[in-house]
């Protein structure tokens, strides 16, 4: 999808003279038509990390490799954005854990085994492939040399070496299938436990400040750093092992993906994940996978500048299409509320209660719809929505200043109700039309934040993880660029003005 | 000669006030009926309700013998060409723009309307130069110059004209009446002109109408108000203008 | 005679248009001075300047032998009544509020201030019951009043009238002529008074300005601009309106 | 604090003369002063729940009893709130549990002493009571006709009754020191265990459907529904003991405070929670706490009409003055901005780079800074923020929009700057301005959601807990009544536009 022109800003004066806001309205609507093309490929989805980028990657080069056309939306959301877009119809299989699957999904206390977990997915129309071959659960690693020097190989063998320092994560620390009952099942003895920050915890570790840590066992870490995973002898940890879930799809496309199953075990799948994050370009390590020829050069890597360039664009596209529509239906809106009675105080009355629905709630409602489900086009409704009152209101009250000696010399002329409207009524009441949409455009850049909330990106995406961390650099990474386009919003509608509001109004 | 606007019993309330009471009133196929009186008398009120934009409280108006509507006055009011007494220029478009709006709107000619348009500048003595200024640039006469011109840009059947020429000064004035009689004269235009200049009314008045206080008080000739005043306030008000020859 | 205001070299363009040409004028105090001329010659534009709505390109004006600037103009425009071509009335405000805004600001007597707006109503041929009227529901000439009497009501030192009279009937405003110039003389009134009417400014005018194309072309009284015109010009437009006798 | 009043409405058709908008702000401006008046007294601060309003009321109670004058903050929120609160000194003490502070406030993930716990706090500058006397931890209930018939007095002696039918809540099923591993650690060998909600669970209970289910150990539905509690024999429960956390008070708030340690069993604060539910009235509970005789008469409870009126009257308080402040605020702003320039630039950009601020990350700029932390100024002043932008640019352009001629005409009469903005530009511009002034109204409305995040209570509380929960109907009972409210300031305001703006411009 491309950038969208939000407003078209045009150096040429004579625009002026081409009534200029229906132009305006005209000239964008085929842009907004984009945005309800739906797609036919298959689709695959993946959560918003590396490895599930990469093994969505993946997935989607095993269909193109059996002439199946398919698709990867990377990093919609977390396991419920992507369980319910697969109920949804929205995409057609994604990359899943056992363990999820039973915890957070099918809601169950208790271990499950695969056939378990098969089954009760079937109810709901979802089927699973086998195994993909690896683990990725809680493990505790250690540095390969301290490991192999002491002889340890397995977490029992822990028991016998009190002396070891263990820095945990606080999260770890906290679970309660975490540190607590490991170390009462192992009967660990170890007196030194650090909570610590996870990335911190491998410079520690690799200086030597702690030993023992822990980690998901297929962390690209592990191979980066040189460690050992501790074998889990007691099963203490529940088997997060990766599967595909898919819903209907054609035998063909089954069959593709089926053929992943038990290819890859812990160590490629590091690989993978190292080769991912050092490239920052998940379709090269998941062309690894396919064979170490078949790779395509790795690019630069999705550089910060890369990425905020991603976030950036996607939020104007959100904010853009928004204000778009809401400029569309906003304005007539408004001239029909302009004329007050029933049904002006209806339009501005239900403006008014859109905006009053939390956003949260607001996308629970429209994600149900099948229309909207979990996509773009639920953002974009959700903004137009709420961008509409102010364009709605500005509008009515701009026309309603009009005086009425200019009003009645428009009647007399025997001007018709719309030529009067276009060349008359919406050019004298275009500055009061104009700082209604310059509001909606700053609320709409301000709020299409939203959208993170349901995976279609943009600014929000830092700004949602950073508030979820309580990381102020990584909430001021989306913050600062979205004040940056309110800014220049504010400014490209300056602009703007002095194309739109007639020179006769600002002498 | 035939009656292209009749109104029939016409009243019109603002609220306490009678702006118009019960009027009868016929403006004769291409006559200049000229309206007088003092003011408040009503004037503007009548010339509003011939383009309908107040609604009479009763009463009918016609128009060519059929009874003007909401429904058919729309049409009607591109054959009417109305100068509203305070300009009603509109401030976001040029003087050009303002007296062409109708004839772009209903698909003129290009050059049929720049030439119309030279014809109408030359009129007015208004200079071309001066076309591509907005209203707020010009002065007072320039600007009812504008307004005129707009009135007169589709050749109306009907001329409604309110204190056209009220802030012209003698020079442009004068030659303008000359110009603007011999025009109406020669298309046999229908004209219906509010003044409070006597000598102006007397000049192209086919029939005088005198107005007071929301009544008609005296139609006729100029000879027939001096002369036959039919009350003492028809004498009084010809006779006030300060220095007008009752030629 | 000493000068109340004085152009000294006065020159004003808007962009392309030299709209007032290296002016010099005094307007001497007690007098009434009629500024007469064509359309668009630049009579708007002096006043303008006087109240200093618009800056000087060059030259400067004297109000009492102190040169204006617009830090001493804020002060003086309370000495100056005004009234504006077209009005200027403000819509949201009665006829009443109008009138009295300025009186009410500068904390007149509330019965100062109504006998005031009685005796100007009277002056004015002004019904007191219209007071409670908002602009949009007078008719032309009756807000014309409105204005006059606003730009009358604390007294001025120095009156500027642009065409005050235009949209006047002949019967109002021939009494209101002879009024005025009544009061004028008797308070000794210094008044600066834009008409297009000849009759008009031989009535007023202790001295009358004829200017053209933002020029003066001469001043003088009017058996001066009769009898020895300065250029064609001034014979021509004395002589140009219709029906005027003059005396 | 009183019901705000957000826009004085009068029927005086005379006010219309009486330089409406000015007059409508200074009228208001004593009303805001109120906000800003800071208290003296102890401050109990409690969560979000039952038993801590009535803790809360108790060390009230206490303190007064002392001759200490002490005030309560009901209900200010969770664990985190409550402790910044302290730390920020917005709050002097408040009821907390042990289990809690070792595992979210210290967050340790081991079993700390309590001397390991006030070592910890002591740290931070906080001090901590010794127990009140009761556990209030999870716990296994039976109905007591059942445990007595079959002599089950501890969780051990369940072992015995493999046929016992077990209804534990989801959360229990879930949490990993829930029923998993309690039910290794006492081999029980139930197999017949649903998953069903907390509420449903009690009457599933008393209905014999079920036999044991999971339940706060004081909760008032023990007494209610004459259950016993199972005894942790085996001490798999972490303790959850009640105490009361402090900062620096004086000697007698903390000898009164100290008089309530070990004076309450389980029995008795389940029995005043049991009060507590049935009456709505804490302080009746509380009072039943230093003797039968002294508690006054219960009030009727609060029933669902009482807590909408509360949250609503809050929600009209909460946008009613960031309102009044956006009006008094963003006029002058405006009218500095109508006159364009590097300034009014600045203005608008200002105002509009505000309304980017994601809520969240407004609000954690604004609760570090002593004057606001958590409180309803924090609220206020993040709704004045997003209330800002519509009102300033409406006045702007508004302004902007005045006629060239009239506003020359003001000029020319010799009228001040002031006075011609008083009476003839503002009122010329009513319109507009009271256009963005009503769009800023219902934004605040729907925003005023997010002042339930820190505890400032409003329509978001039954918003922000039904979306946690998603749960529809707690949602729907917050987003109806901020609805109605939009509609009913669309309402005032049409009634005020009769007034404000001048009938001249309405003709
Ligand atoms: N803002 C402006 N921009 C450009 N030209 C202007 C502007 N204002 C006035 N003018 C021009 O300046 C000239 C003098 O205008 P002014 O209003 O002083 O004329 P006037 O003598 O009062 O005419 P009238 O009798 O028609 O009122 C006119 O030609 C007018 O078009
Ligand atoms: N909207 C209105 N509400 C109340 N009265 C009105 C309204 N419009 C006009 N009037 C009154 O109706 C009467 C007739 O007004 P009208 O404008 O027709 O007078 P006119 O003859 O054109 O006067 P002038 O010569 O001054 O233009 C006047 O007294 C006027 O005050
Ligand atoms: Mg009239
Ligand atoms: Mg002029």
């Amino acid at each position: 999808m491309k950038l969208p022109r939000p407003i078209g800003v045009g150096r040429d004066r004579r625009a002026r003279r081409a009534r200029p806001i229906v132009l305006l309205l005209l000239l964008l609507i085929p842009v907004a038509v984009v945005v309800s093309a739906s797609a036919n490929p298959v689709t695959i989805g993946s959560k918003k990390f590396t490895e599930s980028y990469v093994l969505g990657e993946i997935a989607r080069r095993a269909l193109n490799d059996a002439g199946i056309a398919a698709e990867h939306r990377q990093g919609m959301g977390g396991t419920i954005i992507l369980w319910q877009a697969l109920q949804g119809g929205q995409i057609d299989a994604y990359p899943e854990y056992t363990g999820t699957i039973a915890q957070e999904i099918l809601k169950t206390g208790q271990q499950l085994s695969f056939e378990d977990i098969r089954d009760a997915l079937a109810e709901y129309g979802v089927a699973i492939t086998e195994p993909l071959g690896f683990d990725n659960t809680y493990a505790l690693v250690m540095r390969r040399s301290e490991a192999q020097r002491r002889g340890i190989r397995t977490i029992s063998d822990l028991r016998q070496h009190p002396e070891l320092k263990f820095g945990l994560t606080h999260e770890f620390l906290d679970r309660q299938d975490g540190w607590r009952p490991l170390h009462e099942r192992y009967a660990l003895p170890q007196q030194s436990v650090i909570g610590i920050d996870h990335a911190l915890g491998y410079s520690a570790l690799a200086n030597g400040s702690i030993d023992v840590k822990d980690a998901y066992s297929t962390d690209a870490k592990i191979e980066e750093n040189d460690l050992v995973v501790l074998e889990d002898d007691l099963r203490f940890f529940p088997k997060y092992e990766a599967v595909f879930l898919f819903r209907s799809m054609s035998p063909g496309a089954i069959t593709a993906l089926r053929r992943l199953e038990g290819t890859l075990d812990e160590k490629r799948m590091i690989h993978l994940n190292v080769e991912a994050e050092r490239t920052k370009n998940y379709a090269f390590a998941a062309n690894l996978y396919f064979g170490p020829g078949k790779g395509s050069a790795p690019s630069m890597g999705e550089s910060f500048p890369h990425k905020l360039a991603r976030w950036t664009l996607r939020h104007l596209e959100l904010a853009g299409f928004s204000l778009l529509l809401a400029v569309i239906i906003g304005v007539p809106l408004g001239i029909v509320a302009s004329r007050g009675g029933w049904i002006g105080q209806g339009i501005l009355g239900f403006a008014s209660v859109v905006q009053t629905i939390p956003s949260l709630a607001l996308l629970a409602l429209l994600v149900p719809v099948p229309f909207f489900g979990i996509s773009m086009r639920t953002a974009i409704a959700a903004l137009f929505l709420y961008g509409l009152l102010p364009i709605v209101r500005n509008t009515a009250s701009g026309l309603q200043d009009i005086p009425r000696s200019l009003r009645e010399s428009a009647v007399a002329l025997g001007l018709g109700p719309f030529t009067r409207l276009r060349e008359i009524y919406l050019p004298m009441a275009s500055r009061s039309i104009l700082s209604g949409i310059k509001t909606s455009a700053v609320i709409n850049i301000g709020t299409a934040t939203l959208a993170a909330l349901i995976g279609a990106g943009g600014l929000g995406e830092p700004i949602l993880s950073g508030l979820n961390l309580n990381d102020h650099a990584t909430i001021l990474e989306g913050a600062i660029p979205a004040a940056l386009l309110a800014l220049l919003v504010q400014w490209l509608f300056d602009v703007l003005d002095r194309v739109l509001i007639p020179k006769g109004l600002r002498i | 000669m035939s009656a292209l606007v009749k109104l029939i019993d016409v009243i019109k309330r603002y609220a306490d006030v009678t702006a118009l009471d019960s009027t009868n009133l016929s403006i004769e196929r291409g006559n200049t009926t000229v309206l007088i009186g003092p003011s408040g008398c009503g004037k503007s009120t009548l010339l509003r309700l011939i383009v309908r934009l107040i609604e009479p409280d009763s009463g009918s108006i016609e128009f060519n013998d059929e009874t003007i509507t909401s429904d058919t006055i729309a049409k009607l009011r591109r054959r009417i060409g109305y100068v509203i007494q305070e300009g009603g220029l509109f401030p976001h478009l040029t003087a050009r723009a303002n007296v062409l709006l109708m004839a772009r709107h209903i698909g003129k000619a290009q050059d049929e309307m720049q030439n119309r348009l030279v014809e109408l500048c030359d009129l007015t003595r208004f200079s071309v130069d001066l076309l591509s200024r907005y209203p707020l640039e010009l002065s007072g006469g320039q600007r009812q110059r504008v307004g005129l011109m707009r009135a007169l840009m589709l050749s109306p059947e009907l001329l409604l004209l309110d204190e056209p020429l009220g802030a012209l000064d003698p020079l442009v004035r004068a030659s303008l009446q000359k110009d603007l009689k011999g025009i109406f004269a020669q298309l046999r235009q229908t004209v219906l002109f509010v003044t409070h200049d006597l000598a102006e009314a007397i000049y192209f008045g086919d029939k005088i109408v005198l107005m007071n206080d929301g009544r008609v008080v005296q139609k006729g000739s100029i000879a027939d108000l001096r002369e036959n005043p039919s009350e003492p306030f028809v004498a009084e008000f010809i006779n006030a203008q300060r220095g007008v020859l009752l030629t």
